[in-house]
């Protein structure tokens, strides 16, 4: 196997040098990925949608349609972990801290199920976060993250960011508090149907917002045919489009990241991880 | 020795890309273990991705956001000279295959936790084993 | 012209790259992983790309780290190769 | 020649297609079940029929359904091998459906509605067949019936029937898919068309070679015409109910092998091709070796039925040969053997049949005496045998006549012997059955027991009384056959 | 400005969105949204594939931007008639589905639809297309929920098989990025009419010729062309019998036609046969692919896994007749792919069937089927004749016109493997059926008295019905090939 591997990699890594020789070189200016397209689109963007962000007016307007089924791989792959790992069967052991003394309990059985609250608490078999420092800390950190990522969300037609990247953001601070604190936490804030509704209703609104485009008489898509149903300046009205498309990704990736981080780390039991 | 260099300035970046790329290949075919060939599988992705970053690479030109056009009106008499910015298109196209390739990797990472689950094992031979005996 | 940063992280890539294939622990691999995605995060960012770079600082250096971990912690660490 | 458009041929093919539902939800009640048939068997003689006199008018008639590619359709053409043809087997397949009540309910045999229906699928395969316009057409219909007739091969469902049932399959559909298929689809590619045409259809495509190697292909290919070394799967098949032997493999099967590689010979070759390229010898030759080395086998079996096979293997070589000798009278003698021989064979199949239900005997060797038990079964078996040897006053002398004619009209007194030779091996497998039949003592007689006449029931004897009847009236009117033949390939 | 190319794609998705809310709301919903979604789907690709007979090709700009700068839909009459067969085998399955889900993944169906409804999706979009790198995100969709589906099918070995699947998948798609990425550095430009325009003038280039192979090599690594294949057998025959009843049919066929569609439209004809002559070696690698399927399937002791490696076979057909180089031969392929994809619907639907009646389809599990279940064995029976090739079934005509253009190409050879295979075939159902037929043995001759009639047990009507019309369909996609060819598939082929 390791040979036959060593052959083929090196039939391509030849095929793929053999085909570099006749590049143009690194960066020119005058090669003909840079001339062709993308001079069309650095000059015309702006004034055709009003949003300096090249990157994000050609993803989430020209391209948009990529974008659009990129958004439902990301939501499909969180509906594959669920699928894939998902079991709702109680784990059979549990553990508990007596608060007051710091007692640790093991109880074997699954009927017996300990009240919760200021005597006992719950905690995980293999992971202890008990630490004072790095809870109170992340409590800090999380809320600035998760503002950090609701601008770089809105922000995405200025400057580098988007949907896509502000919903990993807001994904990892929860991911965040699942880790500082403990899975139960972060389950407990959110459940696991809101995050699968979220995952679905954030690519519906890229799909909802592209497809009332064409009852409003133009093309999937043709977020300029929008400008009757919002209030506001009609020149801007493609920009907006791809604020709101990018609004949708953003919930989307949000929710998915957590799903596929819940499922992967509790083995889909959703009671204990890291 | 000048050219030479000129060269290896000229092209290195396609070279390494294609260094990468095989590795990350070799991993995927070669490594015995399941989480490996992930790894190998996501260097191979992204290896791709810097090879369509450094198509859209031009030198002396700044990233593709627009100077000064803030709020549109003014971006009008703003006159935009295409080769003072990079070009945007591989961006785009590498952005959406990141999401893919994360896309697959977090379903990659599933399957591998179920496998494990099953047969309390990520070793390919061992694997093949379990199967064979069953 | 900064081609020779642009080769000194590049050698880096390479190295992370190597290293999170061979190690033996898959700890070890998944945060030398994150550390290869975060140098070709930088690379990105010196050509240019600086939204793929921020993508990739957030995903790759980021969430994929994440569930790396999260999946060697359910499943075994060590390993043959 | 003028032709007419009517859609009497599909109907005559799909009559008894449609009826096949009504079968099986029928299948509780065995006689609904039957008579349904007999209505299915009789409109389609009566639709056969009413074509006959547009027939023997000169005029054809055609139908065009689908066109797969230019050149290339499914269509029917009526004229006058295929009606020969369409009447012998409808004709027969009525007969044979009687016969079939009385040999399936006399052995209580299980599936039989499973039998009716791929018997009626059968018959309409063999009647498309017979009508069939071109090549494609033809092979189409050839491979129905290939499939169709297996469950009713393998209707025992047990061991034997699964090899013989495996062999059957390996001749049948392996040779048509690997050598007719591959020929039809090169004439194709040569010539553009498989329509029939009595000059065929190659003008200068073929060079001697590949026109040999092409006949080759289809007299080989279209298995079912028994030539050597293709012939095995028949005596297999043998293991079938008896009326399946009988009308498939004495009728409807076997015959549509030999009516393919007519009609290839005439309308896709030509005669004149052939003639010049003198490959009818090849082909007689073949033929001939046939006739004598299955004659041979026959002489030295002893089940009665598998006899009657070898003998129908030479039967039909007789077929070919005669067509292969590209001369009028022996074209005539060959394709006018169709039909005698049928009437003939199935009379004798038939006897068979009953002989086992009657007495539960396969073997000649048990059959000593059994004349006086069954006079009449005894007696078609040997107006049947007549028929086959080719003595009169049976059909059979009136193709063997044409046959030896037709080759001292071809100038080949060689092989003029060989058919002599064989009619005196026929005469020799089929004459002591009957002799000892009639004169042999059987055990009964031995330890004395007075013999009385007890035949087997009504629905098995009477069919193989009209056969042989109608073997007889054919010497003296064989007149209808002769001219379609003649209308058929413009004698 | 009618938009029935976009609804073709996007009904589905908002179906599987809507789907996929209801699964957590109401899950009972999520089975009638689906079924919903793709009966608009399919109504527009009708009324799609009727424009575009009548006034040829449509072309649908995403978003108004005029390509290459947007991304567009140029719909001929390839892409009408894959779209089609597409969204109606999907339409169909998704009927007969909805027992076998009950019995398969009872809890979780609304996901399974969801998944289900991206799947067909993204093959839509793949076919619809006219753009190289939108055809890339397409492709990946599909691969990502079969990844899923074939994990959610054998609960021992569908991981593994998944996870091989995933490897490997990915190894194409990327390779076929590259490639991509490879023109684009030439070109460009990503949209394939403009990419076809923009080519000619660099033929001789070693960047294109190295685009051309990354590209195909993808292709077949997802399309399972013989040396390929190896993933697809066990990701086939792991998957839920609801899932692999359209993956299996749908999945290779929309590569082959992708393949097609880079060989036509994008490098075109005189590129591939007259710069570049490695067709003779692609011919040659498919009669091995269809050699190679035929006995491996032969090897098989499970029905499925048998099927499968039918499918390898039928592979090798398509390209094959792709690459002979002829309009025979190409009017074969694409006329292939229909019946292809017909006759591997039936198969598996009636392997469904039997997967709900016995659970497991082992061949020595199928003892005395015929009698068990008559309709669904007639049905079988049928669509494998039309696999071996009997006239009037489909899968003859398809093979004629194959033959045909091999006979024209002198490739002898593929002819030969073509009949050879067909013979093989033979066998391999033959031994089925004997199977069926004859088992268990009934001795003493098989009389009434001595054998007791077997009580039928059949699968539900729903999925009966489904099975047996397409069965038939056979018989009828057969004998109007003629008129699909002329309507269709020549027309096209004269337009490049």
């Amino acid at each position: 196997m390791k040979f036959l591997g060593f052959i083929i990699v090196c039939l391509t890594g030849a095929l793929l040098l053999y085909g570099t020789g006749e590049f143009p070189d690194w960066g020119d200016p005058g090669s003909p990925a840079s001339m062709h397209l993308s001079n069309d689109y650095i000059e015309k963007v702006v004034e055709q949608t009003q949003v300096p962000n090249l990157v994000t007016a050609v993803l989430a307007d020209y391209r948009g349609f990529d974008t659009m089924f990129e958004t439902a791989v990301v939501f499909c792959a969180g509906l594959a972990c669920f699928l894939l790992l998902r079991d709702f069967r109680e784990k059979k052991e549990r553990f508990y801290r007596h608060v007051p003394t710091g007692v640790i309990l093991h109880v074997k059985d699954s009927k017996k199920i300990l009240k919760t609250g200021k005597e006992f608490e719950h905690m995980d078999k293999d992971w202890v976060p008990s630490d004072l420092i790095i809870k109170t800390v992340c409590r800090i950190l999380i809320p600035f993250i998760q503002i950090y990522a609701l601008y770089v969300v809105a922000h995405g037609d200025f400057s580098p960011g988007g949907g896509f990247q502000g919903g990993v953001i807001f994904g990892s601070s929860l991911i965040l508090l699942a880790i500082s604190y403990d899975l139960k936490t972060l389950v407990r804030r959110i459940k696991e149907k809101v995050l699968g509704i979220y995952a679905a209703v954030g690519v519906l609104i890229y799909v909802g917002i592209a497809a009332i485009c064409m009852p409003m008489g133009g093309n999937f898509l043709d977020y300029s045919k929008l400008a009757p149903l919002v209030p506001g300046d009609p020149h801007h009205i493609r920009a907006l489009g791809m604020l709101g498309v990018e609004i949708g990704v953003g919930i989307a990736v949000t929710a998915v990241m957590v799903i596929i981080y819940i499922n992967i780390v509790s083995e889909g039991r959703h009671d204990e991880g890291l | 020795m000048e050219d030479l260099l000129a060269l290896i300035v000229a092209k290195y970046n396609y070279w390494l890309y294609v260094i990468l790329m095989m590795i990350g290949l070799y991993a995927m075919i070669a490594k015995n273990n399941l989480i490996k060939k992930l790894v190998g599988m996501n260097i191979f992705q992204t290896a791709i991705i810097l090879f369509y970053i450094s198509i859209g690479y031009k030198q002396d030109a700044t990233i593709p956001i627009i100077q000064n056009a803030h709020g549109g009106q003014d971006a009008h008499n703003a006159v935009i000279h295409a080769a003072d910015y990079i070009n945007p298109l591989p961006h785009v196209l590498m952005l959406t295959a990141i999401v893919v390739s994360v896309a697959t990797f977090g379903v990659a990472m599933a399957l591998a936790v179920r496998i494990y689950q099953r047969y309390q094992t990520l070793e390919e031979d061992e694997l093949r084993m379990r199967l064979s005996e069953e | 012209m900064h081609w020779p940063i642009d080769l000194i992280v590049l050698t880096f890539v390479i190295f992370c790259a190597i290293a999170a294939i061979s190690v033996k622990d898959l700890l070890a691999t998944s945060i030398l992983f994150g550390a290869y995605s975060f140098m070709m995060c930088l690379l990105w960012a010196v050509m240019g790309a600086v939204d793929v770079a921020f993508t990739e600082a957030s995903v790759g250096a980021g969430v994929s780290t994440v569930f790396f971990v999260a999946a060697v912690f359910r499943t075994s660490r060590r390993t043959k190769d | 020649m003028e032709t007419i458009i009517s859609i009497k041929p599909l109907l005559a093919v799909l009559v008894s297609l449609f009826v096949i539902p009504v079968l099986v939800s029928s299948s509780g009640k065995p006689n609904v079940r039957e008579s349904w048939i007999f209505v299915a068997g009789i409109i389609k003689l009566i639709l056969v029929l009413s074509m006959l006199p547009v027939i023997l008018e000169g005029k054809q008639i055609a139908l065009t359904l689908f066109e797969i590619a230019p050149g290339a359709t499914i269509a029917f053409r009526v004229d006058g091998l295929g009606m020969l043809f369409a009447i012998v087997a409808s004709s027969l397949y009525i007969v044979t459906s009687i016969y079939s009540i009385g040999y399936m309910r006399g052995l209580n045999e299980h599936g039989q509605t499973r039998f009716v229906c791929f018997f009626a699928l059968a018959i309409s395969a063999t009647i498309g067949a017979a009508f069939s316009a071109n090549l494609l057409t033809l092979y189409l219909f050839y491979e129905i019936l290939s499939l169709a007739t297996y469950p009713l091969v393998t209707h025992h469902q047990d061991a034997t029937s699964r090899i013989s049932g495996r062999r059957y399959l390996t001749f049948i559909l392996g040779t048509s898919i690997a050598l007719v298929l591959p020929a039809m689809i090169y004439c194709y590619h040569v010539t553009g068309t498989l329509e029939f045409s009595t000059a065929g259809i190659f003008t200068d495509q073929l060079s001697k070679p590949a026109a040999t190697v092409l006949l080759l292909m289809f007299v080989f290919g279209f298995a079912k015409a028994g030539i050597m070394p293709f012939h095995t799967w028949l005596p297999a098949a043998m293991v079938a109910p008896t009326p399946v032997s009988a009308l498939l493999h004495a009728v409807a099967v076997v015959k549509v092998g030999v009516f393919s590689i007519v009609r290839v010979v005439t309308g896709i070759f030509g005669v004149d091709l052939l003639a010049d390229f003198n490959l009818g010898i090849v082909v007689m030759s073949i033929a001939s070796f046939t006739i004598l080395v299955s004659s041979c086998i026959a002489l030295s079996q002893d089940e009665l039925k598998r006899r009657l096979a070898y003998s129908t293997i030479s039967q039909l070589s007789y077929i070919i040969f005669g067509v292969a000798l590209l001369s009028p009278q022996g074209l005539l003698g060959g394709v006018i053997h169709i039909a005698m021989h049928a009437f003939g064979k199935i009379t004798l199949f038939f006897c068979a049949g009953a002989i086992f239900v009657a007495t539960g005997k396969k073997y000649i060797s048990q059959m000593s005496g059994l004349g006086k038990k069954m006079p009449f079964t005894f007696a078609a078996f040997f107006i049947g045998a007549l028929g086959v040897i080719g003595l009169p006053p049976t059909g059979g002398f009136y193709s063997k006549w044409n046959l030896i004619l037709g080759t001292l009209e071809a100038d080949q007194a060689i092989f003029m012997f060989v058919l002599l030779l064989s009619s005196f091996l026929n005469a020799f497998y089929f004459l002591p059955i009957v002799y000892k039949g009639f004169f042999g003592k059987s055990e009964e007689e031995d330890n004395n027991i007075p013999v009385k006449i007890q035949e087997a029931n009504l629905c098995l004897v009477i069919p193989l009384i009209i056969t042989a009847i109608i073997s007889i009236v054919l010497f003296f009117y064989p007149t209808v056959f002769v001219n379609l033949i003649k209308i058929g390939l413009a004698l | 400005m009618d938009n029935y190319p976009a609804l073709i794609v996007v009904t589905p998705l908002l179906a599987a969105l809507l789907a996929g809310l209801a699964a957590w709301i109401e899950e009972r919903l999520s089975y009638p949204i689906a079924l919903i979604g793709l009966a608009i789907s399919m109504f527009s690709a009708f009324k799609v594939l009727m424009q575009v007979i009548s006034s040829g090709t449509i072309h649908y700009r995403m978003a108004g931007w005029a390509p290459p700068m947007g991304i567009e839909y140029s719909i001929d009459l390839l892409n009408a008639m894959v779209l089609m067969i597409v969204v109606s085998i999907a339409f169909f399955n998704l009927i007969a589905s909805y027992k076998s889900v009950d019995q398969e993944i009872n809890d979780r169906a609304g996901s399974f639809y969801t998944i289900y409804l991206l799947f067909v999706t993204g093959l839509l979009g793949v076919t619809a297309t006219g753009d190289l790198f939108n055809l890339y995100v397409l492709i990946e969709i599909t691969s990502l929920t079969s990844y899923a589906m074939v994990a959610l099918g054998d609960k021992d070995r569908g991981p593994l098989a998944s996870l091989n699947y995933v490897f490997i998948g990915v190894i194409g798609a990327s390779f076929y990025l590259l490639g991509v990425g490879y023109l684009y550095m030439q070109t460009g430009s990503l949209n394939m009419a403009d990419v076809a325009n923009i080519l000619p003038g660099l033929h001789g280039s070693s960047t294109i010729l190295t685009a051309f192979i990354l590209c195909m090599i993808g292709i077949w690594i997802k399309m399972a062309l013989f040396p390929m294949h190896v993933w697809l057998p066990n990701a086939y025959s792991y998957s839920p019998v609801a899932f692999a009843r359209i993956v299996a049919p749908l999945m290779t066929k929309v590569m082959v036609y992708v393949m097609i569609r880079l060989m036509i439209t994008v490098f075109g004809y005189d590129y591939i046969f007259e710069t570049l002559n490695i067709a003779d070696a692609v011919v040659w690698l498919a009669t091995l692919a269809v050699l190679a399927g035929a006995v491996m399937a032969l090897a098989q002791k499970n029905l499925k896994k048998m099927l499968t490696y039918i499918i390898v076979c039928e592979i090798g057909y398509m390209v094959g007749g792709a690459w002979i180089g002829n309009q025979l031969g190409m009017t074969g392929a694409i006329l292939h792919i229909l019946n292809d994809a017909l006759m591997t619907f039936a198969l598996f639907l009636a392997v469904g069937n039997m997967v709900y009646k016995l659970k497991t389809v082992d061949l020595i599990d199928l003892k005395g089927l015929f009698g068990k279940m008559p309709w669904t064995m007639a049905g079988f029976v049928l669509t494998a004749f039309s696999i071996i090739g009997v006239p009037p079934t489909c899968g003859f005509f398809s093979k004629w016109y194959l033959i045909l253009g091999a006979f024209e190409a002198g490739a002898y050879h593929f002819a030969a493997a073509l009949v050879i295979s067909s013979l093989i075939c033979a066998v391999l159902f033959f031994k089925v059926f004997e199977i069926c037929f004859f088992e268990p043995m009934s001795d003493g001759h098989g009389h009434a008295d001595l054998t007791p009639p077997v009580k039928i047990e059949e699968a539900p009507l729903s999925m009966l019905i489904v099975s047996g019309l397409v069965s038939l369909s056979l018989i009828v996609a057969g004998l109007y090939s003629g008129t699909i060819v002329n309507t269709v598939i020549l027309p096209f082929l004269k337009l490049q």
